[in-house]
């Protein structure tokens, strides 16, 4: 099957970004976003763009995460546990319309990949579906108005997300015309380096500047911090 | 009726370890590779061709077996060597001859029967598993060096930025045992790897642009072939000592010891790690340290380029073992410095120098000196 | 579905986790690491389409490499930021985070 | 991705060996060791004498600037090994920006060492 492979590491790339957003300790969400980073090298390695792999390991796993890593350490969990709240029932009813807004554009997205378009049921779906989130939204904003509950900024999260997602789905099976090429590709560095430190030699210089002026300003911040000591 | 003399018991227990200890291997070989008659099948098929075959080489020549004995040895040379310079004996006893070189092995058999005292309040699955990912992690760049053309693992065109990528792994296996030990000294000891390892991870690979720069590649093989005329530790010498001194503290060897200071830090972030998982974290800090001489040899010392007499495979073998003593030969000479002064240093003269080595080549490429090199 | 439209309905997905964890979440922590999800899914997207489109695959790489170069400046002075919040008031809340409100 | 003679999969079998065996190490003593619990043992080690307040409290951070400016480096010297890859061909016409590019980073270099240098102490 051609597509194992990139179903494979598709699951541990995603499974590893939504624990890294989702998991109850800062630090393994850190160590979650490290295994995000080192999927999606994989997939640069899939893609035979090997530089890049390269790149994202070194940079992203090998420096960033270990970065990130080290300040969740020094910042520690939060001690205080969120008490959860309870639903009410506008809450429970905000809710409701969030699953089935997510039913909906589940929906959506599955007759879009088999290409249903010219069904009825997608029809109604398209003129219903709107309607729900909005109402979705409507009550989230009305419900539980004192409280900041976990619950309701979680369900704005995922209506936001899959309302993103449906978006982009909806784009990419519109895409489908476009012939994907399929010819292989040889590991050739010439290209890259032809590109950028010809075409984009200037550009080099410029996000030279700016790292300087990242690295200045986290220094600065660092030294702020060492003063007050 | 007589008692059973203690020494007799423990030879019973040693050989019955010891064949437990194969037998495991043996599953493991086992269940691997496949059923043993397929693999035996496979091995013998063509007997000429059995010492340059892929499983030969990953599991026997430039493999796991060759980096465990070089590692065996240079624990052993190691310790013999310090106790020489300090006018002490050494392992002595185990193994007759050249003295107590099966030490380690009694050691090895002590250790995996000991009991592996988890603290409380650890976090327990990171506090198991560091161990773990650090050997695996410290084993992988051996498959990177190559011994000759042929004989390499995985002859990967970014050779040289992939051992870099393993290497960079490393701290945050680290990180996470230090703070996962919920120990202060654990703690302190891992941050001060972690600054160690980052710092001197910039010269590490400024130096070894100076290769890539004479070859134009970043296969390691390329860069063994092209030092058939000059060993590249001659046109750039600036850049071999930096790479070196960086690879002592990436190795955190002894002038770096520091994460580990044992005066200082009990044991730094090794404190509360004991049995296995510390056999672990030794073993893949000795064999990091073969894959990092064989690295050096290749990029700097001419990898298996040597006389006509011998195959180009011994040579390496040689180098390697010469780079090797010399590494762990520094454990008896110098002192350990201080933490300020090591990051002092990393930032302040070699990265620094190893700039100014580039500079150097930049400058010898426009003069077309560079050009006689090739 | 042909192998581009694949990687870029995976990259979409990246981006749409991403999303998710700007609208939830409150730690300052979190949200960063919602960013740098987001910035992965862009340049996935971007290395996906130099792979799979019969153009030059060094413009693209170059790209992403500049993607990934500005990401890690990003993360380090975003970093430095929170690291900064915390010395000072010894929380990374950004709900919290509302001294300038009148 | 790559074909077989790259020896990537050969790769693969050295990983899952070296997992598998390190895995074998650590049951070992599961199986064999003892395994006796108690309260003195489990106690954090701090060379003998009981651990006071708590153990995960937080340390200075002096050298953190290091690590900011590592990353940032990291960065740059991933651009020279593209630039060290071209080097020897002749005649590039981009061959001067990197250098640029390390002449751009040297004042915050100074700048951090400087600064760590007035922190003489761990």
């Amino acid at each position: 099957m051609d597509y194992l492979i990139p179903i494979a590491i598709l699951a541990f790339t995603s499974l590893m970004a939504i624990m890294a957003l989702e998991s109850r300790s800062l630090v393994y969400g850190a160590i979650s976003l490290g295994g995000f980073f080192l999927g999606l090298s994989l997939f640069f390695f899939y893609l035979d763009l090997l530089y890049l792999a390269i790149f994202q390991l070194l940079v992203y796993v090998g420096a960033v995460s270990v970065l990130i890593l080290f300040a969740v350490m020094v910042i520690g969990e939060p001690a205080k546990k969120v008490p959860t709240p309870r639903y009410g029932g506008l809450g429970f009813l905000g809710g409701l319309l969030v699953a089935l807004a997510a039913v909906f554009i589940a929906l959506f997205l599955l007759f879009s990949f088999l290409n249903l378009a010219a069904d009825t049921l997608f029809q109604i779906m398209l003129y219903v579906s709107p309607v729900v989130v909005l109402l979705a939204f409507v009550i989230l904003f009305i419900g539980e108005p004192r409280q900041r509950s976990g619950y309701r900024f979680k369900a704005f999260g995922i209506l936001g997300a899959s309302l993103v997602f449906a978006g982009f789905i909806g784009v990419i099976s519109y895409l489908g015309t476009v012939p994907s090429y399929e010819g292989s590709v040889t590991f050739n560095l010439v290209d890259l380096a032809d590109s950028l430190l010809d075409q984009y030699g200037l550009l080099i210089l410029v996000l030279g500047l700016l790292l300087a002026a990242a690295a200045f300003g986290a220094v600065a911040l660092a030294k702020k911090e060492e003063e007050e000591q | 009726m007589a008692e059973t003399p203690p020494r007799d018991f423990l030879r019973t227990f040693l050989a019955v370890a010891t064949v437990v200890f194969l037998a495991c291997v043996a599953l493991l070989l086992y269940l691997v590779v496949g059923p043993l008659e397929s693999v035996l099948s496979y091995l013998f098929r063509n007997p000429a061709q059995l010492l340059v075959d892929p499983l030969f080489k990953t599991i026997v020549f430039p493999g796991l077996v060759y980096a465990g004995l070089v590692a065996y040895l240079a624990i052993w040379g190691e310790r013999k060597f310090a106790a020489k310079v300090q006018n002490r004996v050494g392992p002595l006893y185990a193994g007759g001859l050249p003295g107590g070189i099966l030490q380690n092995v009694a050691d090895l058999l002590k250790i995996l029967f000991k009991e592996v005292i988890i603290p409380r309040d650890t976090d327990k699955p990171i506090f198991i598993l560091a161990p773990l990912f650090a050997f695996v992690i410290g084993a992988l760049p051996v498959v990177l060096v190559p011994y000759s053309p042929t004989y390499v693992i995985l002859d990967f065109p970014l050779g040289v930025l992939l051992f870099f990528v393993f290497t960079s792994f490393y701290p945050l296996v680290l990180l996470l045992a230090g703070w996962s030990s919920n120990n202060k000294f654990s703690f302190i000891g891992s941050l001060r790897a972690l600054y160690q390892q980052a710092s001197y991870e910039v010269p590490l690979f400024l130096a070894a642009l100076a290769p890539v720069m004479l070859t134009g590649s970043f296969r390691l093989i390329d860069i063994g072939d092209a030092q058939g005329k000059v060993w590249f530790v001659l046109v750039a010498p600036i850049s071999a000592i930096v790479f070196f001194t960086a690879l002592l503290a990436e190795l955190e060897k002894f002038p770096f010891d520091i994460p580990e200071a044992d005066s200082e830090l009990v044991a730094g972030w090794l404190t509360e790690y004991s049995g296995v998982p510390y056999l672990l974290y030794q073993f893949a800090a000795y064999i990091k340290m073969v894959a990092y001489a064989g690295l050096f040899v290749v990029l700097f010392l001419g990898g298996w380029n040597g006389f006509a007499f011998l195959p180009g495979e011994w040579w390496m073998v040689i180098k390697v073992a010469l780079v090797v003593l010399v590494i762990i030969s520094t454990r008896a000479f110098f002192p350990r410095i201080r933490i300020d002064q090591l990051l002092n240093v990393g930032w302040t003269k070699l990265i620094p120098l190893a700039l100014l080595s580039i500079a150097i080549l930049v400058g010898l490429q426009l003069l077309g000196v560079l050009a006689l090199v090739r | 579905m042909n192998e581009l439209q694949f990687f870029i309905a995976a990259s979409a997905l990246f981006f749409a986790i991403g999303v998710y964890g700007l609208l939830s979440k409150k730690s300052a922590v979190r949200i960063l690491f919602s960013i740098e999800i987001i910035i992965n899914a862009a340049s996935l997207n971007i290395a996906a389409f130099a792979r799979f489109t019969p153009y030059n695959l060094g413009d693209a790489q170059s790209v992403t490499i500049f993607i990934i170069a500005l990401a890690a400046a990003e993360a380090a002075a975003g970093l430095a930021l929170i690291i900064e919040s915390f010395r000072l008031r010894g929380k990374v809340d950004v709900d919290e985070m509302d001294e300038l409100k009148g | 991705m790559f074909s077989a003679d790259q020896g990537i999969y050969w790769f693969v079998v050295f990983a899952v060996l070296a997992l598998v065996s390190g895995l074998l190490f650590l049951m070992t003593p599961m199986i064999f060791a003892p395994r006796r619990r108690s309260a003195i043992k489990e106690e954090t080690f701090e060379a003998g004498q009981l651990p006071p307040g708590a153990k995960r409290i937080r340390f200075a951070l002096q050298y953190y600037a290091y690590l900011l400016l590592f990353l940032v480096f990291d960065v740059t010297i991933m651009f020279l090994f593209v630039w060290a890859y071209s080097f020897s061909s002749e005649g590039t016409y981009g061959f001067v920006y990197p250098l640029l590019l390390i002449l751009v980073l040297i004042p915050p270099l100074i700048f951090t060492a400087k600064l760590s240098k007035a922190m003489d102490m761990w």
